[in-house]
């Protein structure tokens, strides 16, 4: 209906191959990015920021590595908690060591030590496949989980066993720690999940983008083309890690203030499963809006009883929350398996031939 | 030099000094892997048949536990509530086949694993609001089990063998041999194996697909149930289960996927491993390697042998 | 302007000034290799450059004729031009016609030089050599396959290219001093009429002709150089030639060559033309489409489609005319114009549409009314390949449905006593190519030319086409019999693809029926109806209803029209196969040959009159890949009520 | 000079050779002791009824099975057994008898896939779309128009590959091989499972492949009369081992090939 691609033509490769060919998908991109990032700080209070916007975000950018490993490789991976986790400790004994050094450049080499972790334990991904791949990933969640807390030298000794996060400061203003302003952070998670979403998309229209998703469809005929199996699904191993390792130090820093081996464990890998399955395999809006909803739903659960003037034992929310979700999650797969993506997709689609059927 | 000395020399010294603490811990490794074996059949069992790998296997088995010692302390007496749960099972395995696994009859293997996630929130969720959250007491006495154990004098120290875990391990064997039986013999056992290979093909020669989920996702609940009452001797009834339930995988891994004999020497193994592996090597790196060392044994396997002790060689064909 | 308009009296003056004037502007757009190719004025004027003096040096000379065979591409227009620039007549044939009708053309114009797209139309040309003695040079396009072909007179279009580059080289002022030569009384171009009766003719036109009707209709419209045009009918016909060759270099604007013909709808969304041709069934086609496609529309969205089409029929065409419509119905329409009419356009890609003409044949009231109510400025337009096609164009405002506007600047319009329409215009084509006899019958001493069609003028100065004179008949009891106008009644409904009415000389009128396959089998299909092809489905009794509804619906329509009342359709017939230009049923422009078809099932047109109920046929048919074969099928007969006239009617 | 003699003359020496390859898997012997070599710019045909290794012989000459005797001679290289990564690297393309498609992407980007060996961009340039990773894009996007063009499939080159019907997947698939300019192209049943018109323009496109690429083709086809049209020399296969070959006409009279396709008692 809004669509008018009438007189859009492409005279270059270069346009034709451009992230948003039309017209309408770019004003779209435009809206969004600029409510993001001027409306919403304005507006928004720091509950909005810190418990919605900040976590959907942070756990957006880790739906969005997962979804280049599971998504659009079809590698399955149980060890996403496992990897946010190392980015997390990882940046916090960079700022121990190198105290003065922008935060903002050690959150992102946190990254690089998760993919270098994640290498490691995608090693096996050659030999094994499927639902054996997702033990070799379930070792790595546990293994990491146990040296969170066993290696006392992750959390400088303390006796917590958790780590707070020092106050770092970024052109004279407060970044991290409890003095930083919620909108300060929010922009930032904001610029670089922006920045890294951009390049993942990037990568999907490039040629390793293609040989990912070459494996993910038929790894027997991608391999007779001339496309070396292992180095592409390591590098998908590596790349994703970069990303859950971003995110891992970004929740750490950005969002919790403190972190420590609880908010890396398993559950936290199954959340993130949920949110690329739910919000739709191999698309990086699905990352967005299935984090937007596996986040945001209980949140709107649990307010939801007050609002609406009933009052229930906040537990019985809670659980009742499980149950919600649950069903959602098996709703969602009767009736779109391929998730809130797909369905944005034929909503799109819909409205660029409307009023016809197809 | 030290290091090497300590892992590869030590251990195993340290065995000889103490052979008792060495059945002991051989013991412990087996009662555990009986356990990990029984959760492990309940997922064959489902995989065998359905091609469902069941990831809410782990939670059935807590949810059971709980209903049991539920009715119990409401009053009704421990036999009664044994039935009552039976029937309970049956009730969550129509309900199972009705709402997932009919409308998503033929999705892709991932969709169904994805489901079982989502029936697994619904368990965790209904678990407690029906039951609480706080954890329980199995009534492993109202129902005649035995309490107690034995002491053996042996090899200069002594053995302590609780009476709870050999009638644990006598009722796993039982229900492995009744399945077996079931499996490999009779005509719904034929069935089962037919719709695990293809639901169309086994629609075409007139199987009832949704009859056969019924009895097979049933049989996983009583399996399901025997195992939350062993659990539960050991350790209080509480949802910590579901995350151990996860070391299902590893026995998986080793056993392999559609095989019951699998299922059970797999649990074995990875029970024992773990128990010797905490018991002599955890020290060395501070313990609680309880947690992954079962999956480290089930990788290095899986790079071995990639389809697992039982299963058939993959042949993947152009 | 440096040169003063009046001395751009050839195409290659008005190149060489487009290239001076808008050099950077595009001349011409190709979809080629997935992305729009553009060659600017500049960038065109060299390519016609380099043409002209391989052309030259391969002896192509002033008065000689060059025959171009090919889609619309680039290459083929720069070689039209490049062949004008030497004083030489381009020929352009149909690039679907089978080799056997390519042979007259050459041999009557002495053809020695040819440019051929592809193998497929070089194999023709070669086909043919031993019939056309003249032919000395064919140049191709497309290299792919001709690898191995070593016919002497075959060379590649590139070689040519090389070839003329190195003489303008040599001599550069060469060109430019062959256009001076030129003037506006040289043939331009001659157009091989497709001629629904004997032998095609060569209609010789201008420069002068073309140009100066060209500027008339461009000046009419205010076309300027920013208009697009996407030219995808046959370069051959004229009704494409003067929108894509004659108009652009009149205006200066550009135009646009699709990809291939089943990416044309894509192309066409994609380019957004704002000048845009269309004969009647390219149009009915895209209606077609759009009504299946609609039909197939869930429930909401098709009463939703429903409700919005009445309101466009009711107030769309007013509206478009600037006519007084009530603050309601505007409102009305204009979120009908949100919801319906402006994603229909953008969906047909017609939304930057500023003109829009209709010619070549009559059109359906119905379907005209269909486009200008969703908001596409579609006009009627009257003309032939003899009178550079603008003879008569409806202005914006003055639009009906059933007349083709009033004469355009220039033109005179005289009736004879049999209504046939007489035109003095200076677009008259010079004469049939070496066919006095031919051009002294259709122009007569003092520049009258006679069209052979049949009409009288309205009351505001409006010519009404009434039909073919030839054709115009009257039934035993006088009453005027338009056949025509019966065939564009029934060919609105999706189902009917076309239609033959006889009843000259009759007493009442019957006609042969085409179902059109896609639509009906779609309807077909809906109601769970099994066919096996298209004779079954022709055959089928529920088909034969539908048809016959819609024959009473048409039958209902010309009884409320007191002149026509009397023709109404009695008895008709489903047609066993579709009729086709490869078996001579109907013209390269898909006119329907009455006299030929008449000839060919006399035995059908018999049975009609002779009230039998069914009758058996026999036919050959060609198929695609030129192999034929027998149909043979019982085919029977249905009657359709006819409704008595009304009774006094106010003056139509 | 004939359409024949022209092709005889540009037919070169010996480009793929296999002597006494014999494989067996699980028991079964698909191939036993098969020799014949493949020349320059020829169209060679393997053909003999079902089941008689034609698939597997092909899926020895790419790598995908490694035979347990006899030796794959390629450009004077010999090789005991090809990896298939590296037979595509050296050049070999091959389609698939029942299609090998990414059925996750469109026809654009499977053919795109098929230029993944000549692209050299890292995961830098292409994370920034760097102007290196653009030209580099934008260079293969026009190789991969050409073959588009050449194939005319332009009216599906964003269509979903799961869309199209069965002979447009096929053509894909050839798109795709053509993609990475093999020397050496492996058709496995080109035409299986195609109207007369689709074989007609599939035969096309073999051919036209053959004479502007070059492009040396090894071909499995079940139907005798494309087999005679198109295919200079035959080798014929039954139940694993060879039993003729040589040219089309000598082939369709040789005794042995006719009681394989006959089924004379064995």
């Amino acid at each position: 209906m809004f669509y008018r691609e009438v007189g859009q033509y492409k005279t270059s490769y270069a346009a034709d191959q451009a992230l948003l060919p039309i017209l309408q998908d770019r004003i779209g991109i435009a809206v969004i990015l600029l409510i993001a990032f001027v409306a919403v700080p304005l507006t928004a209070s720091n509950f909005a920021l810190d418990s919605v916007l900040i976590p959907i975000l942070v756990l957006s950018l880790a739906a969005t590595g997962l979804n280049l490993l599971t998504g659009y490789t079809g590698l399955l991976s149980l060890g996403t908690g496992g990897f946010m986790g190392v980015g997390a400790f990882a940046c916090y004994k960079l700022t121990t060591i190198f105290p003065n050094v922008n935060i903002i450049f050690l959150i992102l080499c946190s990254g690089f030590f998760a993919a270098a972790i994640g290498t490691v334990f995608g090693l096996p991904s050659l030999r094994i496949k499927g639902f054996y791949l997702a033990v070799a990933t379930l070792a790595a969640q546990f293994f990491l989980s146990w040296c969170f807390i066993r290696i006392p030298w992750l959390y400088n000794y303390n006796i917590s066993a958790s780590i707070e996060v020092p106050t770092k400061t970024l052109f004279g203003l407060a970044v991290t720690g409890p003095t930083a302003s919620s909108t300060t952070r929010y922009l930032l998670v904001l610029s670089i999940v922006t920045v890294l979403v951009l390049m993942a998309a990037n990568l999907m229209r490039g040629r390793i983008g293609r040989t990912w998703m070459a494996v993910r469809d038929m790894d027997l005929a991608a391999e007779l083309i001339g496309i070396r199996l292992y180095q592409t699904k390591l590098l998908a191993f590596a790349v994703s890690s970069f990303y859950c390792g971003v995110a891992g130090a970004m929740m750490a820093f950005l969002w919790l203030g403190n972190a420590e081996s609880e908010s890396f464990n398993i559950n936290q890998s199954f959340l993130i499963l949920f949110m690329v399955i739910i919000g739709g395999l191999g698309s990086l809006l699905g990352s967005f809006l299935g984090a937007a909803l596996i986040w945001g739903l209980p949140i709107v659960l649990r307010h939801a009883p007050a609002y609406l003037g009933l009052h229930i034992r906040s537990a019985t929310v809670d659980q009742s929350t499980f149950v919600i979700l649950g069903v959602l999650i098996i709703f969602f797969l009767i009736v779109e398996p391929h998730g809130l993506a797909r369905l944005w997709q034929i909503g799109k689609q819909k409205l660029r031939v409307w009023p016809f059927p197809y | 030099m030290h290091i090497l000395y300590s892992i590869f020399v030590d251990p195993f010294m340290q065995m000889a000094h103490a052979p008792d603490l060495l059945v002991q811990t051989l013991w412990d490794g087996l009662v555990s892997g009986v356990l990990y074996a029984l959760i492990a059949l309940g997922f064959v069992l489902i995989f065998k048949a359905s091609g469902v790998f069941n990831f809410a296997q782990g939670i059935m088995v807590v949810f059971a536990a709980l209903t049991l010692v539920g009715l119990n302390e409401h009053g009704v007496p421990a036999y009664l509530a044994l039935a009552l749960t039976v029937v309970v099972m049956l009730v969550l395995a129509i309900a199972v086949e009705r709402a997932i696994l009919r409308p998503l009859v033929n999705q892709p293997e991932i969709i169904l694993f994805m489901a079982t996630f989502g029936l697994t929130y619904v368990l965790i969720g209904l678990g407690e609001l029906i039951f609480g959250g706080d954890p329980k007491v199995m009534i492993s006495d109202q129902l005649g089990l035995p309490s107690g154990s034995y002491r053996i004098n042996m090899l200069g120290g002594y053995v302590q063998l609780q009476k709870i875990d050999i009638a644990a391990a006598i009722i796993a064997s039982l229900m492995v041999a009744g399945l077996g039986i079931v499996f490999n013999r009779t005509r719904i056992g034929r069935a089962l194996r037919a719709v695990a290979d293809s639901h169309r093909a086994a629609l075409s020669v007139g199987i009832s697909l949704e009859q056969i989920w019924v009895v097979v996702w049933f049989a996983a609940g009583v399996v399901a149930l025997a195992t939350g009452i062993m659990w539960g001797a050991r350790s209080n009834v509480s949802f910590a289960l579901e995350i151990i339930a996860l070391k299902a995988l590893p026995v998986l891994i080793l056993g392999g996927f559609t095989s019951i004999p699998g299922a059970i020497v797999g649990g074995l193994i990875i029970g024992v491993g773990e128990k010797m592996g905490e018991f002599y090597w955890g020290p060395l790196v501070g313990g609680g390697i309880e947690s992954w060392f079962a999956y480290v044994i089930a990788l290095v396997f899986l790079l071995f042998r990639p389809q697992g002790l039982f299963g058939e060689r993959i042949i993947e064909r152009l | 302007m440096a040169t003063d308009i009046g001395a751009l009296d050839t195409f290659p003056k008005l190149l060489l000034h487009h290239a001076a004037v808008r050099g950077a502007r595009p001349a011409i757009r190709e979809k080629d290799r997935g992305i729009w190719q553009t060659w600017s004025w500049t960038q065109f004027a060299d390519e016609v450059r380099a043409i002209a003096c391989g052309l030259a040096q391969q002896g192509l000379g002033r008065g000689d004729h060059m025959a171009l065979v090919g889609d619309n591409r680039p290459r083929i227009y720069a070689a039209m031009c490049a062949a004008q620039c030497l004083g030489a007549v381009p020929v352009p044939l149909y690039q679907d016609a089978v080799a056997a009708e390519m042979a007259f053309p050459i041999q009557n114009a002495e053809i020695v030089h040819a440019v051929g797209e592809d193998q497929e139309q070089v194999d023709k040309l070669l086909e043919i050599l031993p019939q056309c003695p003249t032919l000395k040079h064919i140049y191709y396009d497309d290299p792919r396959g001709l690898r191995h072909y070593a016919q002497p007179q075959l060379a590649s279009y590139d070689r040519l290219r090389e070839i003329g580059v190195e003489a303008a080289k040599r001599d550069p002022g060469f060109l430019e001093r062959e256009i001076e030569k030129g003037s506006g009384d040289d043939p331009a171009a001659m157009f091989f009429t497709s001629g629904t009766t004997a032998t095609p003719k060569g209609v010789v036109l201008t420069h002068h002709a073309l140009i100066d009707r060209a500027r008339a209709a461009a000046e009419m419209e205010g076309l300027t150089d920013r208009d697009v045009v996407i030219a995808y009918l046959p370069p051959a016909w004229i009704g494409q030639n003067i929108f894509s060759y004659a108009q652009p270099f009149a205006t200066g604007y550009c135009i646009c060559c699709p990809e291939s013909a089943e990416t044309l709808m894509t192309d066409m969304r994609e380019i957004g033309p704002s000048y845009y041709f269309a004969p009647p069934r390219v149009l009915e086609a895209l209606l077609t489409q759009v009504s299946i496609r609609m039909e197939d529309a869930g429930r909401l969205k098709r009463t939703m489609y429903r409700h919005f089409m009445d309101v466009a029929r009711r107030v769309g065409g007013a509206i478009l005319d600037g006519k007084p419509v009530g603050m309601a119905q505007r409102l009305h329409y204009a979120l009908g114009d949100l919801l319906v009419y402006g994603p229909l356009r953008n969906v047909l890609g017609m939304s930057r549409v500023r003109v829009a003409y209709t010619a070549g044949e009559a059109i359906g009231p119905d379907l005209f009314k269909f486009y200008r109510s969703i908001g596409i400025n579609l006009k009627q337009l009257y003309g032939s390949t003899e009178t550079s096609v603008f003879v008569c164009v409806q202005p914006n405002g003055q639009v009906k449905a059933d007349t083709v506007g009033p004469a355009v600047r220039g033109v005179e319009l005289k009736f004879t006593p049999q209504r046939e329409l007489l035109i003095r215009s200076p677009g008259l084509f010079r004469e049939y190519y070496k066919n006095p006899q031919a051009t002294e019958q259709a122009k007569d001493a003092d520049g009258w030319f006679h069209t052979g069609d049949a009409g009288y003028l309205d009351a505001d100065g409006h010519l009404k086409i009434i039909d073919r004179v030839k054709d115009v008949g009257k039934l035993d009891d006088g009453t005027l019999f338009a056949p025509k106008y019966l065939e564009n009644k029934l060919k609105f409904f999706p189902y009917i693809k076309e239609a033959v009415a006889f009843g000259h000389a009759r007493d009442h009128v019957c006609a042969f029926i085409n179902i059109d396959m896609e639509a009906v089998g779609n309807w077909a299909e809906k109601r769970k109806l099994a066919y096996t092809g298209y004779v079954d489905l022709a055959s089928r009794k529920e088909v034969r209803d539908l048809i016959t509804q819609c024959v009473e619906q048409v039958n209902a329509d010309l009884a409320a029209d007191p002149e026509l009342a009397g023709s109404q359709i009695h008895r008709f017939l489903l047609l066993h196969k579709e009729l086709d230009a490869d078996d001579g049923e109907l013209t390269r422009t898909r006119k329907v040959r009455r006299g030929y078809i008449a000839e060919r099932y006399e035995s059908l047109v018999e049975a009609l009159y002779a009230g039998k109920e069914s009758v058996h046929v026999e036919a050959q048919v060609r198929y695609e890949d030129g192999r034929t074969g027998q149909i043979s099928a019982d085919l029977s007969i249905c009657d359709a009520r006819s409704f008595p006239p009304a009774a006094a009617r106010k003056a139509a | 000079m004939t359409e024949t003699e022209a092709r005889a003359q540009r037919i070169g020496a010996p480009v793929l050779a296999v002597e006494e390859v014999s494989l067996t898997f699980g028991g079964v012997r698909a191939l036993s002791e098969v020799s014949f070599d493949v020349r320059e710019h020829e169209v060679r045909a393997i053909i003999g009824p079902n089941g008689a290794g034609k698939s597997s012989m092909l899926n020895v000459l790419n790598g995908f099975y490694q035979p347990q005797h006899g030796i794959i001679r390629f450009r004077g290289r010999e090789f005991r057994g090809m990896k298939p990564h590296a037979a595509a690297t050296m050049g070999i393309g091959r389609t698939f008898q029942n299609i090998a498609l990414f059925r996750g992407m469109t026809v654009l980007d499977n053919i795109m896939v098929g230029r993944n060996l000549k692209m050299r961009g890292n995961l830098l340039q292409e994370a920034f779309w760097l102007p290196a990773a653009r030209r580099e894009e934008i260079e293969h996007r026009r190789a991969v128009e050409e073959i588009i063009d050449f194939l005319e499939i332009q009216h599906i080159r964003r269509t979903p590959v799961g869309q199209l019907p069965y002979g447009l997947q096929k053509r894909v698939e050839l798109a795709r091989a053509l993609a990475m300019e093999p020397s050496v192209l492996l058709l496995d049943e080109p035409m299986a499972g195609m109207n007369l018109e689709e074989k007609q323009d599939m035969c096309r496109f073999v051919l036209d492949v053959n004479d502007h690429y070059g492009t040396t083709i090894v071909l499995i086809e079940h139907d005798m009369g494309v087999v005679m049209d198109i295919s200079d020399r035959v080798v014929v296969l039954d139940y694993g081992s060879k039993i003729a070959d040589g040219t089309p006409e000598a082939v369709r009279a040789d005794q042995a090939v006719i009681d394989a396709y006959l089924g004379v008692a064995h």
